[in-house]
């Protein structure tokens, strides 16, 4: 009795208003005292557990003044060394892990080694920062002016604007705790993707549904992007849809590249993290399955239900994450998973010896003196295939989000790269019509 | 004139033999076990053996029956949902005239989400909010997640 | 009313026997008198409706005394001309086309023109006739020895002793009714199979689950297999498992090839309906979900539920098919599946460009007059290639039975090309050990 009782008092209290929290209440621990049981949950992205493809452990290292961390995840450099030859010349060969929990993000972005090899704009702090307010300011009330007065900062100097990694504001409206979207780069791709789609002047706080918040507020950051011209504006490439061949048309359509590779002279492009696109091809998103359906789905605490704010890899918590849909044992779920990405793991490596195999080509070929049209024509296919194999590699579910379309991506990557190499050679690319069957010689047996 | 009175002939004849059909089942098949509770008599259209065993085997058997998941509460919306849903049962069963696998669909549907709440409601309560939803039409589905908390089928 | 009537007393009915049949009653219009309905749905294999990658279109022919056939199914030759290249030499170039409806097996096989290419054994029978009393006959009462006796008959000499396509004595035992399977082709396959996975003497028809055997009975023809030796045993080549690579690996042990390729002299494999492998890769075969499940759904007639016998492509069928697991709009399921055969057809066309290119080369390095040895590791590059595209080309779903499984296959054959064509012209085929990054010139964002 007296648990029925608390229960019913817990349940009222869980809307019990503590501290007043406006539009500008920045500290999640504010936000925390009036929900603590979220609030709980959203310090727990400091944990480090590694799963076979996914989560992150905590590596030591001795702080220096440039890096004062103590704890870093995983170099991804060390643990597979091509990758290095893949972005040579750009800051990815320099420094690259596992990332971890939300917890890390403004210190990983801070002190990065990518930081030390060229200086960045204060566009990167979009993704890894809470950034609402501080925009708010720099632009007086508005949000876009704050961002476009921010973008072409140097990072330092924007950083000095921000303090806390994501928090509750940047996904809740302070009144109704309701989901909304805070990040400019989301507002205008989204917007172009939905004009794209026939649907003009799109905008994701009104129109969206609560279902599609649930997976946009993570498409805030989780998503490929670039820097558009001289005011390093942020722009999520969407203007022709989501596939990676549409991504890829509007850098081609941009003349964009991050960078030249310093072994081919390709006009490389650098994919990253693009979950929230991978997961639009997949058969969850189909299904009206959602970013916090997996990584934050609900949990009992006493007699409430609340989000799982220890946002991280559903792998360490598969009863919650999964069972609720499928009702198979948590060793067949874990073993599916782990079968597609598996599979995953196999192509990404087999594309990413053939994209190496393209790139030793061209220099051999640069260094026999090759016509600079081959060059172009061979550059051009380490360039989709290189992109093709990023958009895997970089994308962090190794498959998991749409496990065929991953492997439709890595196998156009595999062509690209061969029809790169047999460029090179003078070979076969395409049998644009196939010739004639010859009389066949010897019968046997069908 | 004589078209219309045809016309109202037509319809009467319909609609008798809509009601007559509609009652023979309701006696030879034993409709009526729409007006009771008991669930087993929800199964006795073999129609509805499937989710009678699903719900055999579920977690709410011991706590829910049939009516409390399919009707709406409060005497009078429950049983006009039962004399409506009877009635367009025993038609159809009888008819054949019906699309199988038989789904649940729009008014029903909203019927079994809202008997959800009424049961949980202090269990979601937070992830509902308070008030409830903020604009029309954005309340969680629970079917979303528990679409098979009735009838586990696999 | 007299339709409720009647659903009480059908239900009764079921399994009323108007007729005796047993171990000898070939006819399944016998049995079609005690079991009206399955009968039915027999019967209707003789339908055509063509789906998007499915069903077969009636396409009528002018009979000729050797082939007597005014309706045949289209040609895949005529649709893809590519793949008389791919098969030059063998049967399959000549005469291949799109599959149909039980009802037809027995003539199209007796009437394909692969037929007229090359004398074929009596071995074709095993998958294409009722079989099974004919096989107890010539082997006097035993199964095995009547398998033995017709395998190396020539093809219409062993023709005479079948009369009827598949039949229900071929799925079920005459007493009760239940599975069981009558191949000795699967019984000694899936024994070899089992072995290898620990489990010795392997009965299938003592041993599996009822569960199982609604997918062993297809099991039985859907399935890859090759001729054994002298005798022409029709053997399953599952010893090493159930998975591409596996096959072939059988196949490299046992020296096997189907033909040398008449173009570049590779000694080339020809896969046929891996449908049992391919799905048991898949995420269905995983969940308990077989054959019979999706090709022959429960239907309700009048008050009861039978197996539908109209055994058929489920993309006809959506309601019955899929609806009962998925609750999605029968337009919704139509789209996943034809999006992971779009996506399936996509790579299916890359990786046979890519294969035939590597014939083209393969033919001018001959013509060059290339080492023998660097000509035997291109060729045996196209053996791999070939087989692990006729894989995915030759299994009847174009991917939907495992769509990851699927692309991935199609990602290794587009993989084995490149090697092959690289070989060919001393490039890079793979870097073992990555070459140590090179200091990097140009810094640029990141
Ligand atoms: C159906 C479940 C599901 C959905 C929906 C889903 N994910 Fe995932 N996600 C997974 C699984 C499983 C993994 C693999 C985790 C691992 O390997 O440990 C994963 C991995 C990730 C990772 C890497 C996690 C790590 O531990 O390193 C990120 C980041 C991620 N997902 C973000 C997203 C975003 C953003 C969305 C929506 C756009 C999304 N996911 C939708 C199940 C899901
Ligand atoms: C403001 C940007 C931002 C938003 C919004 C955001 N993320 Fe992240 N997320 C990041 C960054 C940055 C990291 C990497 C942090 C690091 O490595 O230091 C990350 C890491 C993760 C990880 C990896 C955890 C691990 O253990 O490897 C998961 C899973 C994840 N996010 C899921 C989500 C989901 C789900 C949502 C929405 C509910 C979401 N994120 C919203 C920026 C964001
Ligand atoms: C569009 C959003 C977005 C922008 C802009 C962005 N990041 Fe991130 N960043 C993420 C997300 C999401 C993750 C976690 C997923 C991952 O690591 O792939 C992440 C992870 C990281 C990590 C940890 C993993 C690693 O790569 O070592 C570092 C460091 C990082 N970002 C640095 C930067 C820098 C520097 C910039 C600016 C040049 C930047 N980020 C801009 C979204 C963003
Ligand atoms: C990366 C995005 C993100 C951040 C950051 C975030 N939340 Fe949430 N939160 C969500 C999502 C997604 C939901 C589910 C909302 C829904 O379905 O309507 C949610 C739901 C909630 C709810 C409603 C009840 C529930 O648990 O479902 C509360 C209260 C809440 N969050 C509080 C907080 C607090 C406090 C913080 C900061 C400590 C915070 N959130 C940070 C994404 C976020
Ligand atoms: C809210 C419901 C929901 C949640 C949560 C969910 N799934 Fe699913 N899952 C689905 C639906 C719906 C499908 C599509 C098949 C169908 O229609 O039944 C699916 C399909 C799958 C498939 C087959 C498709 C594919 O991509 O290979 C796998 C594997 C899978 N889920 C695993 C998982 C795992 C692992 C988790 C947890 C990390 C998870 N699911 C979480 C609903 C869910
Ligand atoms: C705990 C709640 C609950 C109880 C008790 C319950 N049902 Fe249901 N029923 C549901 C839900 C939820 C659905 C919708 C399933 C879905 O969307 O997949 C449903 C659907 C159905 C359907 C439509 C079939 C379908 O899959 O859409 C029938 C028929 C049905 N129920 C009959 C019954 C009968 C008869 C009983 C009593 C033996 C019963 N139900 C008891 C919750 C319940
Ligand atoms: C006279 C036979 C019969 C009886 C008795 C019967 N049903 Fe049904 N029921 C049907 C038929 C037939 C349908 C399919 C109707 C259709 O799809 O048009 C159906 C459909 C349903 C549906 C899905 C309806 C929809 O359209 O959303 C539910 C829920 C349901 N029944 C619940 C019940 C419950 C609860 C009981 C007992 C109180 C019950 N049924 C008793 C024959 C019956
Ligand atoms: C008549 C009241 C009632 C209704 C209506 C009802 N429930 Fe329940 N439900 C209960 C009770 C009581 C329990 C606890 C049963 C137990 O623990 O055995 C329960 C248990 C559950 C559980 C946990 C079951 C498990 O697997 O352990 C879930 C999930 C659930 N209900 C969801 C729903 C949903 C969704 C609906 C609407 C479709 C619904 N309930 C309708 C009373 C109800
Ligand atoms: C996005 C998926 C999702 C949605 C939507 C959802 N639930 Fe749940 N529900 C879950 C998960 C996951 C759990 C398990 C939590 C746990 O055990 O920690 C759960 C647990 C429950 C339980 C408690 C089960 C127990 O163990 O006692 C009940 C009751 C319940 N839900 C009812 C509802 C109702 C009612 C709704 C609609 C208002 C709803 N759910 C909507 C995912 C969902
Ligand atoms: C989950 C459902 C499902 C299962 C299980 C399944 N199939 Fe299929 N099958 C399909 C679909 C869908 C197609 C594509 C049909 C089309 O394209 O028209 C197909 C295609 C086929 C085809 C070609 C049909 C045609 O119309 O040309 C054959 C033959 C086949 N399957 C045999 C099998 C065999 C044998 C098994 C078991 C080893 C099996 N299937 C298991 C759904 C299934
Ligand atoms: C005795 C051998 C044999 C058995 C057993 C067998 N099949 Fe077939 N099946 C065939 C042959 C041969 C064909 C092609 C007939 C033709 O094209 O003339 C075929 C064709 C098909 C087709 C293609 C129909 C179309 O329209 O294209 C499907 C689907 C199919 N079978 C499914 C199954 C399923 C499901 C089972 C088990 C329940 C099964 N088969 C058992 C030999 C068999
Ligand atoms: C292991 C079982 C099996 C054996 C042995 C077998 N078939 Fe088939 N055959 C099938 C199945 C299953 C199909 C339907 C699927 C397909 O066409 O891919 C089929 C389809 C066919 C077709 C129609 C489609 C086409 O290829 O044009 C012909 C003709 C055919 N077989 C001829 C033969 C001949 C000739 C032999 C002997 C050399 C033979 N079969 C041996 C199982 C077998
Ligand atoms: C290619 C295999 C195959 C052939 C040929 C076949 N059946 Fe079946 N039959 C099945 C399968 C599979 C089932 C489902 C059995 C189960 O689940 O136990 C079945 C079930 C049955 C049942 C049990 C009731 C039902 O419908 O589920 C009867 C009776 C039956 N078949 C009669 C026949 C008759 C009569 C014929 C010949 C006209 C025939 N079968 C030919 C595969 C076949
Ligand atoms: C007997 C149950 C059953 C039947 C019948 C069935 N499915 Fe499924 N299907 C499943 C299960 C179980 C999963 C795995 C996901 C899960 O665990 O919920 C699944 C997964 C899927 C997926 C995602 C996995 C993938 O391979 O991409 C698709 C798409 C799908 N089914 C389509 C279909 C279609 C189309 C049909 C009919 C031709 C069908 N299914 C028939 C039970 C079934
Ligand atoms: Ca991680
Ligand atoms: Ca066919």
């Amino acid at each position: 009795l007296v648990n029925i009782f608390e229960h019913k008092q817990e349940a009222r209290n869980t809307f019990y208003r503590v501290v007043e929290i406006d539009d500008t209440t920045v500290d999640p621990a504010v936000w925390g005292k009036n929900f603590p049981l979220q609030y709980d949950g959203y310090k727990r992205t400091v944990d480090q557990v590694r799963t076979r493809f996914g989560g992150s452990e905590a590596v030591p290292r001795t702080p220096t003044s440039a890096d004062p961390r103590s704890i870093v995840a995983a170099s991804r450099l060390e643990e597979d060394p091509r990758l290095k030859t893949l972005w040579n010349g750009y800051a990815f060969a320099f420094d690259f892990r596992e990332e971890r929990g939300h917890a890390y993000m403004l210190d990983d972005q801070t002190f990065t080694g990518r930081q030390q090899y060229k200086p960045q704009p204060g566009t990167c702090l979009h993704c890894h920062a809470s950034v609402y307010v501080p925009y708010k300011k720099a632009g007086n009330g508005d949000l876009i002016k704050g961002f476009e007065t921010m973008n072409p900062m140097p990072f330092f100097e924007a950083r000095k604007l921000v303090e806390h990694p994501v928090s509750c504001i940047d996904c809740h409206d302070p009144e109704t705790m309701q989901l909304r979207v805070t990040r400019p780069g989301f507002i205008e791709g989204i917007r172009a993707l939905k004009a794209s789609q026939g649907i003009p002047d799109y905008d994701v706080n009104a129109m969206a549904t609560r279902q599609e918040m649930r997976a946009f507020v993570c498409g805030q950051c989780h998503v490929e992007y670039h820097f558009k011209g001289k005011e390093k504006r942020l722009t999520y490439p969407w203007k022709n849809g989501l596939k990676v061949e549409d991504m890829l048309a509007y850098y081609d359509e941009e003349g964009f590249k991050d960078w030249e590779h310093a072994d081919s002279g390709a006009p490389a492009l650098k994919a990253q993290h693009p979950e929230f696109e991978l997961w639009n091809q997949g058969i969850h998103a189909r299904s009206g399955v959602t970013c916090a359906d997996c990584h934050m789905p609900y949990q009992r605490v006493g007699a409430m239900k609340i989000s799982d704010h220890h946002v991280r890899s559903p792998v360490l918590n598969i009863n919650n994450a999964c069972q609720t849909c499928h009702k198979w044992p948590e060793e067949e779920l874990k073993a599916r998973i782990e079968t597609i990405q598996e599979r995953t793991h196999k192509l990404r490596g087999l594309a990413l010896d053939a994209v190496i195999a393209l790139i030793r080509d061209i220099q051999a070929a640069q260094a026999a003196g090759a016509s600079a049209e081959k060059l172009a024509q061979a550059r051009d296919f380490q360039r989709k295939a290189q992109f093709y194999l990023d958009f895997i590699e970089a994308e962090n579910s190794m498959g998991f989000h749409a496990p065929q379309e991953a492997a439709r991506i890595l196998a156009e990557s595999l062509d690209f790269s061969r029809k790169g190499q047999a460029t090179l050679a003078g070979q076969t690319v395409v049998v644009a019509s196939p010739p004639p069957a010859k009389a066949a010689p010897a019968p046997s047996a069908g | 004139m004589r078209n219309r009175t045809a016309g109202f002939i037509f319809l009467g004849t319909l609609l008798g033999l809509t009601v007559g059909i509609g009652l023979y089942t309701f006696v030879y098949a034993r409709g009526a076990a729409y007006l009771t509770n008991d669930p087993a008599a929800c199964a006795n259209c073999h129609v509805m053996q499937a989710e009678y065993d699903g719900w055999l085997t579920g977690p709410h058997r011991s706590v829910a029956v049939c009516n409390d998941c399919h009707t709406p509460p409060g005497f009078l919306p429950k049983y006009t949902t039962k004399a409506l849903n009877g009635f367009w049962h025993s038609y159809a069963f009888t008819t054949g005239d019906f699309k199988e696998p038989i789904r649940i669909k729009g008014r029903n549907e909203r019927v079994t989400e809202q008997s959800c709440r009424k049961c949980h409601q202090d269990l979601v309560l937070a992830i509902e909010g308070p008030e409830g939803p903020h604009r029309a039409g954005q309340e969680t589905s629970c079917l979303r997640c528990h679409s098979d908390v009735g009838h586990p089928t696999r």
